[in-house]
């Protein structure tokens, strides 16, 4: 049976659960470096809390979150993290993603690595989350895109 | 005077008109001009090179490779320079023959076929002039694109049909071609021409030769017209006359035969011939074709299709001369390249000129032209009294060597298919002659000669005919020329 | 013989799966169903390689202070798991554009189903 | 410095205009065009200075992230994958170019998308070229192939189908291909090719091994299309639309056909590969076969862009054969063709979109003889390609053939020059049958006479790319013993 309108119930629950996933994304994502986990990972579970929002509240509750429009431009700078802090360890005279090239001062190069890794794992989790929820938005638009 | 660059430009010469052709389509008299001017510069360039032939040098030119270790090679040896002399000596006077032609039958498309006549004689003097097999079928492969256009010049589905079977035939030929000289780089690691061939050193299986050997049969063959391969001769015959005349009795058709005498001289050598045995398969295909030939140009009653299988015929002759393998029927052979040519030339322009004048295509139709025609018919009767090897006409001294030849190796059968399929040329052309001068003819009273753009060539040629018959010497040093290329054959492949 | 197949049982899970996979790409009809074999193979490869890394006893090789580093059989091979991780997403992408594809057809033709659709393109 | 950062900067080049794309075209749309043309203008000039420079210097091998493999992913700019970078950049460049009027007409308001996912399908195929490592190598093979689906879906209504089924048949040959990696790491412990082809040797008879090989070699297949396996192309390359068509014919099967070559030639190498299993040897009946089918369903088609596409089925086989040949004539033979194929194919396929362009279609059957007059140039570029196609000299055709058949005549394998022949004659038949249409017939007396049509050739924009591409043949032909030279000097062994 199909309904219009919506189930307190569910969308309550959604929204009881939703900022716990989106706490655990973001641990996944912060502790991805130098444990199990990553950008990835994390990135699809931010995408999940803010799906489940999407699947329970519709579009009018949505909006409130994280506008269509402005997947794209997140995906893309996601994208730009990642793209960017390969191409600085590259300028700087190393391999592309060579972060011990990085230009942090004064720290030693492991520590450099890891901060490399960190800020690759924040833009991989910035675009996975967006080009997820931009997956669902244009299919429940259900327009023809080819 | 340094003459390396001469054998590229002769090539270039005529190629370098088509743009002009091409742009000044809309000016008739300004593009016929190119044409023209074309074909004397290319005349005059292989003229150049004749002396030096005529002492048996080569000019050779690489110009870049082609493959690694195969060149882009041009190389005007006696033979090539001779074949040159005649497609582009023979060029000038059909280029005016053209336009009497084209202009009196009122052709549709007069560009493109002025353009893939001057891209044809670009061809036939790259083959004459190709140093190696690789770029010899390059020139092989453009004379075959080349002539397409003009085959099916009409655009009628007759002249469709001709066409796609002269792609089929020659094309197939071409990838023939294309696969015996691979197998020879294999065996021997070199395409270059060399004068005795090149096949004596390698360590060739027995069955390999064969194989290679029907290869190059097949893919010669086809435009050289040995039968079975020939069907597409008759068929091609749907193109201006003009076309039939320079294309189908003097370049491409010739360049078969060169083709064959380059194979079998410069390929394969005398020796490997003889030693396994091919020259015989070439004299029996040869031999049938001359006999077949001739008795199917009886049948014909289209003057042009005659025309045709007595062409077919006759190229059978110059094959027939190469596969005796003797100094003298090779010299036979090279000379009746040249013989052929000025007297199939006359031949074709005077039935060009009956069509376009009395719109004749029948021999049955041509009763009583000769008072109308005295000029044409004329030279018609010059042709086929050549052909059939009546002297003082050239057709009868090339006819003697190729005699001579078979007689100095001794082998009797080509001499009695010579002389029968002598009395089968007069048998087929002088009753045209006889319908022409004694048999009455109807409705001929409003017609005259033609025009003075077709006669005039078709007298040169016929005197040339005569003329080369008398002095074989005259102008060119055809006799000498053939003499020592034959001589070059044989010198080279006994060591 | 029974060793064989007991002691390969995660193979033999992954060939089976292989095999339901084949089945819906080659002989189902509606083109969800086959979209779902494509899945079910692709999550088959999955299994094969998250089965070859896994090890007994072995914990994570993030470095631990109690493991020295020299017993390498303490720790479980990384690669195929990370390796799989992208296949995953790799198959993520696939499904999604395979979906998108799907709602395009829909979108035209009104229908899923392979051989309604031939009829209707002819 | 910058010599050594190149393998990777051609492949992120299209990362970053895979990015500026989306962004400039969501605030301007018109811009995607010119956009995509500079990314693949940037990397075939990178991909032009990288192969200067690898003749001069050699090999160029580039560790991502410092980490010299086996630990870490690697790019290989060899004489091989640099030959392959650079035909594709330089064809897609003109492609490119060419998609502008094609883009605006038949897909408008998708140029976006279009550009950026063009921009990804080369990342991808880039990629696939210059990796050294077996699933990196999946993965960028993922990322062309999800790319080029998105790309055969836009075009005509059936197209989303078509690119269905590819989508359903490449995955799972793409997931063949992962499964026999898989095979070869339980195997060697490596996924690096070069480090996995220091140990094949001693794992030679391991099932696994074998198993891998046929594997990957199947999964492979489908990509490039080998015979029995080629079910998708005619479908996809038809429905799409003339630019996705375009670019995807020349290049797709292309780089499949790279990966075979890496596999066999350095990944195994020939004497370990058959060895293993006569894959050489089965490759190369199926690519006779397929030469063969390919041509002779291309002449029973009356759809130009049909036709095409069963002669790159034909196609694929040569590369293919002269592959199976392994001998530096054949592998000379196979990689000329690569070039010739794509210039060719390339240059068919913008023909067809100029035709669709102007005339809204590409049937055969509706061709006539106001062609000539209508579109000049486009039917002269036409004409070179086809009659290069056909094998004639000196246009590129007949070189890679002539090497193929010399290839063939060294392993004295006769049925192969036979085909190579034979198909050589099929190909003339389909396409004199179009010239004849075009050039030499008149219409008949009631249709339209070719005269009274007006000159409508297509904008610049198109006509550039398409002559460029038939004068190329031209080159290419001409230059063939430098290049050929160089091809030797890659063989491997």
């Amino acid at each position: 049976m199909r309904r219009q309108e919506e189930s307190p119930i569910v969308l309550l629950g959604s929204r009881l659960l939703s900022p716990y996933i989106m706490l655990f994304g973001l641990y996944v994502i912060f502790f991805g470096h130098y444990s199990p986990g990553g950008g990835f990972q994390g990135g699809t579970l931010l995408a999940a809390s803010i799906l489940l929002i999407r699947l329970a509240g519709g579009r009018r509750v949505s909006r409130l979150q994280i506008q269509e429009f402005a997947t794209t431009p997140l995906a893309v700078f996601g994208v730009i993290i990642y793209f960017a802090t390969g191409l600085v360890a590259m300028i700087m005279g190393g391999y592309f993603l060579d972060y011990e090239m990085l230009p942090f001062t004064g720290m030693e190069p492991a520590m450099v690595r890891y901060w490399g890794i960190l800020i690759i794992e924040v833009g991989i989790g910035l675009a996975v989350m967006a080009i997820l929820v931009m997956i669902y938005d244009n299919m429940v638009k259900g327009e023809d895109y080819a | 005077m340094d003459l390396t660059l001469v054998p590229l430009l002769a090539i270039l010469s005529s190629l370098a008109a088509v743009p002009f052709i091409l742009w000044s389509s809309s000016k008739p008299n300004l593009r016929e001009t190119w044409t023209i001017i074309a074909a004397l510069v290319k005349f005059g360039l292989v003229l150049t090179l004749l002396p030096s032939a005529l002492n048996g040098e080569s000019v050779t030119l690489h110009l870049f490779d082609l493959a690694p270790g195969l060149p882009f090679a041009l190389n005007a040896d006696p033979l090539g320079v001779f074949f040159a002399v005649i497609a582009s000596g023979l060029w000038i006077f059909t280029s005016f023959y053209s336009i009497g032609y084209v202009r009196g039958h009122k052709e549709h498309k007069q560009t493109r076929y002025y353009a893939s006549f001057a891209i044809c004689l670009s061809a036939t003097i790259g083959i004459a002039f190709s140093g190696n097999l690789l770029t010899f079928i390059v020139f092989y492969e453009l004379l075959t694109l080349a002539t397409y256009p003009l085959v099916i010049h009409t655009e009628s589905d007759d002249a469709i049909k001709a066409g796609r079977k002269y792609l089929s035939f020659t094309l197939t030929a071409g990838l023939l071609l294309i696969a015996a000289a691979g197998m020879v780089y294999y065996y021997t690691g070199t395409l270059d021409f060399t004068p005795g061939g090149v096949l004596g050193d390698a360590d060739i299986p027995y069955h390999m030769i064969l194989v290679m050997f029907i290869l190059f049969l097949g893919g010669v063959g086809v435009k050289a017209g040995i039968m079975p391969l020939h069907g597409w001769l008759p068929a091609a015959m749907a193109a201006p006359t003009p076309v039939s005349a320079l294309l189908h009795a003097v370049a491409v058709v010739k360049s078969g035969v060169f083709a064959v005498l380059r194979v079998v001289g410069y390929v394969f050598g005398v020796d490997v011939m003889g030693d396994y045995g091919l020259n015989e398969i070439l004299i029996v295909l040869a031999g049938a074709t001359v006999i077949l030939a001739s008795l199917i140009a009886f049948a014909q009653d289209n003057l042009k299709r005659r025309l045709a299988y007595s062409t077919v015929g006759h190229l059978s002759y110059i094959v027939l001369g190469i596969a005796l393998l003797t100094p003298l029927g090779i010299q036979g052979g090279i000379m009746h390249i040249a013989a052929h040519a000025t007297m199939k030339i006359t031949l074709f322009f005077c039935a060009g000129a009956i069509i376009v004048n009395l719109h004749r295509t029948e021999i049955s139709n041509l009763n009583g032209i000769a008072k109308v025609m005295p000029w044409t018919m004329g030279a018609f009767v010059v042709g086929s009294m050549g052909l059939a090897g009546i002297p003082p006409i050239n057709g009868f001294f090339s006819k003697f060597f190729l005699i001579s030849g078979s007689l100095e190796g001794d082998m009797m059968i080509p001499v009695i298919i010579l002389i029968v399929s002598g009395l089968l040329n007069a048998g087929y052309f002088f009753p045209i002659i006889h319908r022409a001068y004694f048999k009455k003819g109807e409705g001929l009273e409003k017609y005259g000669e033609a025009s003075p753009f077709m006669v005039v060539p078709i007298v040169i040629t016929a005197t040339l005919s005569v003329l080369f018959g008398l002095f074989p010497n005259l102008f060119f040093n055809f006799f000498d020329l053939a003499a020592q290329i034959s001589a070059s054959l044989f010198n080279s492949a006994t060591p | 013989m029974l060793d064989f197949f007991l002691g390969h049982y995660a193979y033999w899970f992954v060939v089976i799966l292989m095999c339901v996979g084949l089945y819906g790409i080659l002989f189902k009809k509606n083109l969800v169903k086959k979209t779902i074999g494509l899945a079910i193979f692709q999550v088959s490869v999955v299994l094969y390689f998250v089965s070859i890394a896994s090890k007994w006893g072995a914990t994570v090789p993030v470095k631990d202070s109690n493991i020295p580093v020299e017993q390498v059989a303490n720790y479980l091979n990384p690669l195929p798991h990370t390796l799989m991780l992208t296949a995953i997403v790799v198959g993520v992408a696939t499904l999604g554009v395979a979906f998108t594809l799907l709602m395009a057809i829909y979108n035209r033709y009104g229908t899923l189903d392979e051989q309604e659709l031939l009829e209707k393109i002819q | 410095m910058i010599d050594s950062h190149l393998p990777a900067l051609i492949a992120l080049t299209f990362v970053l205009f895979a990015i500026l794309i989306p962004m400039f075209g969501l605030w301007k749309p018109k811009s995607s065009q010119p956009l995509a043309v500079l990314g693949s203008g940037i990397a075939s000039v990178l991909s032009l200075y990288a192969f200067a420079t690898y003749l001069q210097t050699g090999s160029i091998r580039y560790f991502f992230g410092g980490w010299e493999p086996p630990v870490g992913i690697e790019f290989v700019y060899d004489g091989l994958s640099g030959f392959f970078v650079l035909v594709i950049n330089t064809v897609a460049f003109f492609v490119l170019i060419h998609s502008r009027q094609v883009a605006r007409r038949e897909f408008p308001g998708k140029e976006m998308p279009y550009f950026a996912l063009a921009m990804l399908a080369l990342l991808g195929f880039n990629g696939m070229i210059l990796t050294g490592d077996l699933f990196n190598l999946y993965v960028f093979l993922e990322i062309s192939s999800l790319a080029s689906y998105g790309l055969i879906a836009i075009g005509s209504r059936p197209a989303p189908y078509a690119a269905f089924r590819y989508l359903i048949i490449g995955t799972a040959g793409g997931t063949l291909y992962l499964l026999g990696v898989g095979f070869l790491y339980t195997v060697t412990g490596t996924l690096n090719i070069i480090d996995m082809a220091a140990m094949l040797p001693t794992f030679a008879t391991n099932t696994s091994v074998v198993a891998a090989l046929v594997l990957m070699v199947v999964g492979i297949g489908v990509k490039a299309a080998l015979f029995p396996l080629h079910g998708w192309l005619p479908d996809s390359y038809t429905f799409a639309s003339s630019s996705s068509t375009a670019l995807i014919a020349p290049i797709g099967t292309k780089v499949a056909a790279y990966i075979l070559f890496r596999i066999v030639f350095y990944l195994f190498g020939v004497e370990l590969t058959d060895a293993v299993a006569p894959i050489t040897t089965v490759i190369g009946i199926l690519a006779a076969i397929g030469i063969l089918y390919g041509s002779i369903m291309a002449i029973a088609q009356t759809e130009m862009k049909r036709m095409l596409a069963y002669s790159s089925v034909s196609q694929i086989g040569y590369i293919i054969m002269g592959l199976s040949l392994a001998n530096p004539l054949g592998f000379a033979g196979a990689l000329l063709h690569v070039l010739n194929h794509a210039v060719m194919k390339a240059c068919l396929f913008l023909v067809a979109g100029n035709l669709r362009m102007k005339e809204g279609h590409s049937d055969i059957s509706k061709f006539n003889d106001s062609y000539r007059k209508k579109y000049p140039w486009t039917m002269a570029s036409f004409s070179v390609a086809a009659i290069s196609m056909v094998g004639l000299p000196p246009l590129a055709g007949f070189f890679s053939k002539w090497y193929l058949a010399l290839g063939t005549i060294d392993n004295e394998n006769w049925i192969f020059l036979a085909v190579i022949l034979i198909s050589s004659l099929l190909n003339a038949v389909y396409f004199f049958r179009i010239l004849e249409k075009v050039y030499m017939m008149n219409p008949k007396k009631d249709q339209k006479e070719g005269s009274d049509a007006e000159r409508n050739e297509v904008g610049f924009s198109m006509m550039f790319p398409t002559s460029v591409l038939a004068i190329a043949l031209f080159v290419i032909g001409f230059a063939n013993a430098a290049i050929v030279g160089i091809l030797f000097n890659i063989f491997p062994m």
